[in-house]
Formats: C-alpha cells, structure tokens, sequence
C-alpha cells in the first residue's frame, strides 16, 4: 500500500514537472519571433532579413497612397507612428484598405528598403461602430487607435 | 455528511435514468425551442435591419451576427461533449454518452458555419477568402477532430465499444479548445480578437452587440433544444428492447 | 515429460525485477521482434525514400525550387511514414493475445506503453532523423538546415510516435482500422509539422531556431505526460470493451 | 498465499445482451472450478469478468475482502491468465516469450529457471526457434510453460487444453490437480473431461445458473 502510495507520488510529481517544461518552453518560444512578422521600428533597427518572405504589419500614413493610373500598382508607407516603411504593390486592394487602416503586407523588404508586397490583407479590430460615432469620435479627435492600430 | 453523499448518489442515478431523462427531455425542449425562435428572430431582424452599419465595413460586419455565435458554439458544444465524456468514464452513465453521440454533428456544423462565415467576410474585410493564421488553421484542425470523432464512432460494431473510444479520443481532442482561444493572442494573427469578454465590455456600441448578444443566446437554444430533441430520439433507439419504451411506442 | 511436483504454492521466492527491469524488457523485445521482422521497420523507411524521389521527377528538377520545398516535403513525408508504421504497431500483439497479457501485469499498463512507443520511436523517428541529410541531398536541401532538421524529426518523430500509438490503440481492434487512424492522428501532427518544417526553414534563413525547437520540445513534453495515459485507457477499451 | 475470489449477484450484459444473471460463485484455496455451458453461454466473458478486465454489470467481485476494482494490484500480483490466445509471440523464440513473461509478472528469473520450465513441457531442444516455426501445440506448451515458471496462486485458463497431443493433455491435467492439491485455485473453461475421480467443482452456464 505504501509502495502505491510512493509510486503515486512519483507519478504526479514526474506529470507536474513535464507540464512545467511544457510551459516554461512555450512561454519562451512565444517571447520570440516566430511568425516573421514585423513592424516598422523593427525594420529600421535592421531586425528584419532581406529577401525573405515575411509579414509587416501596421497603419497606412494618411495621403501616402499613390496610385498608378493605367495599372493596378499602388505604393503607400505603413507606419506605427514612429517609423515608415514604403511599399509597392500590383494587384487588387482589399475594399477596407484606405488609409489610416491597420494592414498586414505579406511580401519581401528589398535591400534599397522598399517592401514589395505579394499580398496586402486588411486588419480589422475588435471596435466596431456606427459611422456616426465615428465621425463625432474624429471629430473631438478621440477615436481609439483603434482606427486599426494593431500592428503589435 | 455521508447521508448527503448518498442523496447526491441518487440524485446522479435519477439523472442517468434514461426513461426520467426521456420525460424531462420531453418537458424541457418546447421551452427551449420557443426561446430559441424568439431569440433567433428577434436577433436576426434587430441586426439585419435595426442595428447600424459599422464605419468601415459598412454592411458586411453584419456577418458577425452568425460568425461570431458559431464560433462560439463550436468550441462550447466539445467542450460540452468533453464534460459528457469525463462522465461516461468516470460514472459509466450510459446517458453521457449518448449526449455527447447526439452533440458531435452540431458542433461539426458550427465549425463549418464558422469557417464558413468567415471565409465569406474575409474577402471583403481581408481581401482574402483563407489565410493560414493561427485561428483560422486552429479552427480547421477542429473541424477535422469532430470528423474523426463522428468516424471513429460509426467504424465499431459493438456500439458499447465505439461509445468509450470516442470518449477517449474527445478527451485527447481538447487540447486543441486552448489552442484556438488563445492563438490570436499568442500570435500577431490577421483575426481580430474576441468580441465578447467576460471581463469587459465589449468594444461596440449597445445597438451592435445587444443583437449579437441574442443571436448567441438563440444559438444556444437552439443547440439546447435540438440536442433535447435528438437524445430522445436516441434514447428511444437504445432502450428499444425495454418495457418502458415498448409501452411508451405503443 | 516428468511427473508434476507441487510447486505451486512451495515456490522458490522470486525476487521483484521492478519497473524500470521490466520496461526495459518490454524494450528489448520489440527490438527483438522487429529484427526478425524487418520489413516492419524498414518498410516505412524506403516509402518515404521513395516518395522523396517521386518530387523531383513530378514537380521539376530545379535545385533552387526544390532547396524552397526541401523542409516541406522532408517533414510531410516522414509525417506519412510514421503514420503508415503505427497500424502494425499493437496490431500483432492484440491478435496474439500478448496485448492481454501486459493489460494483466502487475506492472503499470501506461509505463509499458511508453517503453513500447519508445521502441517504435527507436524503429522509425531514429532511422528518419539519420537517412534525413541523404533525403536532403536528394532534393538540395541546403547545408545550413541539415543539422535543425535532423534534431527536430527526432523531437518531432517522438510526439508522432506517442500521439500516433493512441490513434493504433483506438482503432486496433477494428479489422480495418488503417485509413481510420491516419484521420483521427493527422489533425494532431500538425502543429509539429509547422515548427518542425518552420524550424528548418529559421536554420536554413539563419534566424535562431530555439522558438520552434522549444515549441517541438514543449509538445514533446505534453505527449509523454498524457498519451501514455490515453494508450493505456484506450488499449483497455480496444481488448475487453 | 490465500486464494479467495468471491461473486455475488454477478451480472454481465453486452451490447444489451444478458449473458449472465444472479451468479454466485467462491474460489478459495483448493478450488478447481470448470465453467461449462454451450457456445455464446458467456463462458470467456465471465473469465474476463474474473480477472478484472470486464466489470460485471451488477453485483460485485470481491477480492481479500475487498472489491476487485480495488484490490486490483494485489490480484495481478495472485493471478496467472492463459486466454484464448495465449500471448505467445510468434516472430520471438519461446526463451524470449518466457523472459518477457517473467518480466510482465515483475519476476527475476535466470536462462536456466525457464530452460527448465521449457524441460517441463517437453521443448527441450527448441528454445532458440522462433515460435512461428513450431506447430500449434508446442505454441501453446510454451505458454503453458508459465504455469512452470511463474509460481501465483490463482490460474484462469481459458480452453487450456486447445491444440495438445495425448501427452501434453495428461500431462496438464496431472499439473491442474497437484496445482489444486497444493493449495491453489484453478478456473478454467475446457471441452476436456476431467477423469471421474479428480472431483472438480463445475459451474454449468446456459438457462440456469447453480452456485459453484
């Protein structure tokens, strides 16, 4: 009986510490990269690698888009309001692309800088709201960053 | 102490009798289906018509109002299946099991409506149908558990069988339940995270998601009052041979 | 043969082996069976070779498409090997009644089911992650990842083997369980083929692979402390339910 | 190393199928108990109900006094089972099938206790040849050859006598007896007739159950 009852204990305490390191190991992958997402203060620090498949995200600058008349390119500058990355694109935008929107460009950050995107995704945030709260919000400037602030 | 013990005993025996159960089924489930069609209707004509449309995603974000409850149901209705199984393993009420056989479909459904759903509000919002983000394969990972459980179930010819593997298997399943709650938080993913918290209130104006908040509600009832409807069914099925069931088909 | 003696009750006392003798054991004789019964074993090996060939010759030789697609497929393939490995896995022992004589032992049932998924993982992840640099070569799998790779199919081949002996224990006492089980286990590998593939991707891109290494190694853990537990519950149900 | 296994009110229903009802049984030391009864009476079943792998579905199996499902450590530690098939590995040799044996029962055992167990039932000579190489009766001597080797209490033994020459079958049912005699418990299921004077306790499965 005793000898079971010792054997128990092993066992709790051996599935206690194997759920320990399970943890232990996720919280420390999680604390990483480990989705090649990036914002643009990351790519400024030279964190991000050239030529590489990856994610950016953050807000489109307010009149950075520029439209290409005869084609579909479109360039515009995401930002997180501390720094700005240009980007290219050749294909069709989302209809809630605009700007001020958050996004997440898929595509590869070239060695002159430029992203160019593969493809661009709009973000849409957990706030949603009638137009007309939108615009009294805008109207004393307090409409939440939320205005698609979610590239972290 | 002990006496209590006991009257929990009966109480748990009581529950897992399959003709009590069959009579309470049959009391409780117009109760839940009328709720569920008043909460159904009333949600789907105050979010269709009523509720305004968002600043950005103008009519679009309606799809939330089928999006978001089948989502949550998908998880709710394992979660709910995983519950039957713990029972049916540890107390070997037969009645678990068959609520959790009746539930396995439902919440295969959802998961599809959800995915569904979400596919079609993507290309909209997203500008994407699918994207392989945490939630999304998460989800999908979840439609294929139910699959193998409702298989898994189907492929034993001794239902007695069939009926303990697959709560083996629902058991092993559930890690995928934190995984999906937890992955647009652990990773930068493209969805956007929950709407309904418990701890706050949500991020929309009254008039959006008191709608979804029936709408989940009705969801609910709906899967209370067909899950009711379908155990009766299947209890009558499994007691065939008994005289209560012989009498009450009579 | 010689009259009986009543050593029934008159037995020499036998000193207890304990636990760790006993898994041990159980160790070395599905190394011993697995010797005799080689295909067993190498079966999957030369499956995932093979299909590995099947690439180049149906996509396009170009070393460059094929370096991008080389952890990919390295991973999808080794996946398809374990999976066609675990219906053999107690298939023999629940016909031969040698199933239920571990269900009878003193010993505890879940300790013989992990030495046993340790047997299986020693049988197929081992050889996987070992062949896996000449696999590589076949589909110019830059040098860079070749070290990741192999340290994660042996992370990674592991929690197959333990997630996969619950899918064989499920389905072994349906006549034909195989298609079955790949179902039921295919959801499960996933998240290890996306850090498996993800961290030979990181090695091969030079970015640490310690994130996905670490998520390997966490599920790794997760598997040994539950599917032990699930094997036996599930091996209870496929012999006597 | 007292036998006292112990049944009251035993039920065993499958699939919602009653194979067995109101059965009352004792094996104690000294027992020797045949179960009989036709072809699907529920005779593998209510084995497996002894040795704890199937709960019965009513009444209770009692162990030392306590019920089964708790003393079930202790009982593995008593009890010997040949089931129908009897665990014998055909790609292993029979010294391998016993050294796994041994180690399943938690036993120290050296090569020379199962050469001699091997002796016993008469294998001499083939203790290196894989299993699969020998015919159906030497199979099933080896794992007859575990009565020999691992010493418990209490044996469960279906159809034991399946696939044995004149031989082996006299040889067995002298090794039944003196087991009995010994002071041990014997159940099994068997179309073997015992001889008249051996005085074994019979269990008849079928319309009526009688107490053992």
């Amino acid at each position: 009986m005793r000898l079971q009852r010792k054997r128990r204990l092993t066992i709790i305490a051996g599935l206690m510490a194997l759920v320990a390191i399970a943890v232990g190991l996720t919280l420390y992958a999680l604390r990483a990269n480990i989705d090649l997402f990036f914002t643009p203060s990351q790519i400024a620090a030279g964190d991000a690698p050239h030529d590489r498949t990856m994610r950016l995200g953050g807000v489109v600058k307010d009149d950075s888009v520029q439209r290409d008349p005869d084609s579909l390119a479109v360039s515009f500058v995401v930002t997180d309001f501390a720094q700005d990355v240009p980007v290219r694109f050749d294909d069709i935008l989302p209809d809630l692309f605009r700007e001020g929107q958050g996004v997440v460009v898929i595509g590869t950050l070239g060695d002159d800088g430029d992203f160019a995107a593969q493809q661009v995704l709009a973000k849409h945030d957990e706030n949603y709201m009638p137009p007309e709260v939108a615009d009294a919000l805008k109207a004393t400037n307090s409409l939440p960053e939320g205005a698609g602030n979610s590239a972290g | 102490m002990r006496g209590k013990q006991i009257g929990m005993w009966k109480l748990i025996h009581k529950l897992g009798s399959p003709k009590w159960c069959y009579q309470l089924c049959g009391r409780l489930q117009p109760v839940f289906w009328i709720a569920a069609a008043a909460l159904l209707a009333v949600g789907a004509v105050w979010s269709l018509a009523f509720s305004p449309p968002d600043y950005q995603m103008g009519d679009s974000y309606r799809i939330i109002y089928v999006h978001v409850p089948a989502a949550i149901l998908a998880q709710s209705v394992f979660l709910a299946m995983t519950f039957a199984s713990v029972v049916f393993l540890v107390w070997k009420i037969k009645l678990a099991d068959m609520a959790a056989s009746v539930m396995a479909p439902f919440g295969a459904a959802m998961t599809l409506l959800g995915l569904f759903s979400g596919a079609v509000w993507g290309i909209p919002t997203w500008g994407t149908w699918w994207t392989w983000d945490a939630r999304l394969t998460s989800m999908l990972i979840q439609l294929f558990i139910y699959i193998g459980i409702i298989a898994l179930r189907g492929a034993f010819s001794r239902p007695e069988q069939g009926a303990k593997a697959v709560a083996v298997l629902t058991l092993v399943g559930v890690v995928n339940i934190p995984i999906i709650k937890y992955s647009v938080s652990w990773w930068n993913t493209l969805h956007q995270p929950a709407t309904f918290t418990l701890t706050e209130r949500p991020a929309m104006p009254e008039s959006m998601w008191m709608p979804l908040l029936l709408m989940v509600l009705g969801f609910y009832c709906f899967f209370t009052a067909l899950t009711l409807y379908r155990l009766r069914s299947e209890i009558l099925k499994r007691e065939s041979r008994t005289r209560w069931v012989q009498e009450a088909v009579k | 043969m010689p009259p009986p003696e009543s050593t029934a009750t008159a037995a020499p006392t036998l000193a207890p082996r304990g636990l760790a003798a006993t898994c041990v054991r159980q160790v070395k004789r599905e190394l011993a069976i697995a010797r005799r019964r080689g295909s067993e074993w190498i079966n999957p090996l030369l499956f995932q070779a093979l299909v590995i060939v099947l690439f180049p010759l149906g996509i396009s030789p170009e070393p460059a498409l094929l370096a991008t697609l080389a952890p990919g497929l390295l991973w999808v393939t080794a996946l398809l090997a374990v999976l066609l490995s675990l219906d053999a896995l107690f298939r023999s022992d629940f016909d031969d009644g040698s199933l239920e004589q571990m269900l009878l032992s003193p010993q505890p049932l879940p300790a013989l089911c992990l030495a046993k998924t340790f047997a299986h993982w020693l049988l197929t992840g081992v050889p996987m992650a070992l062949i896996a640099p000449l696999l590589g070569l076949l589909l110019s799998l830059p040098a860079a990842g070749v070290a990741t790779l192999m340290a994660a199919l042996l992370l990674g081949s592991a929690t197959f083997s333990l997630i996969g002996a619950v899918g064989a224990a499920l389905t072994v006492s349906l006549p034909r369980g195989g298609v079955l089980l790949s179902l039921l286990i295919l959801p499960f590998y996933i998240p290890v083929l996306i850090f498996g593939a993800g961290a030979v991707n990181a090695a091969i891109a030079g970015d640490p692979v310690t994130a996905p290494m670490a998520l390997l190694g966490a599920m790794l853990a997760l598997a040994i402390a539950g599917a032990p537990f699930a094997i036996a519950g599930a091996l209870r149900i496929s012999v006597d339910g | 190393m007292t036998v006292a296994l112990t049944g009251r009110g035993l039920a065993c229903e499958r699939d919602e199928r009653e194979l067995l009802h109101g059965l009352d049984l004792d094996v104690v030391d000294g027992t020797l108990l045949r179960i009989e009864g036709p072809n699907g009476s529920g005779k593998t079943s209510l084995l497996k109900m002894l040795t704890g792998q199937l709960a019965p579905t009513a009444g209770t199996l009692s162990w030392r006094g306590q019920p089964l499902a708790r003393a079930r450590a202790d009982y593995r530690t008593a009890l010997l089972y040949l089931g129908h098939e009897p665990g014998v590995t055909t790609s292993l040799t029979a010294m391998e099938n016993l050294a796994w044996s041994a180690a399943l029962a938690d036993l120290c055992v050296d090569a020379a206790a199962i050469e001699a167990a091997l002796q016993t039932v008469g294998l001499y000579g083939f203790e290196d040849l894989p299993a699969g190489q020998l015919s159906a009766g030497q199979r099933r001597r080896i794992a007859l050859a575990r009565l020999e080797l691992i010493p418990r209490p209490l044996w469960i033994l279906d159809e034991p006598f399946t696939a044995l020459d004149r031989a082996g079958v006299a040889w067995l049912e002298q090794r039944l007896l003196a087991h009995r005699d010994a002071g041990g418990a014997v159940v099994l299921t068997t179309h073997h007739e015992f001889a008249p004077t051996a005085c074994i306790e019979r269990l008849r499965l079928g319309a009526t159950h009688a107490a053992a």
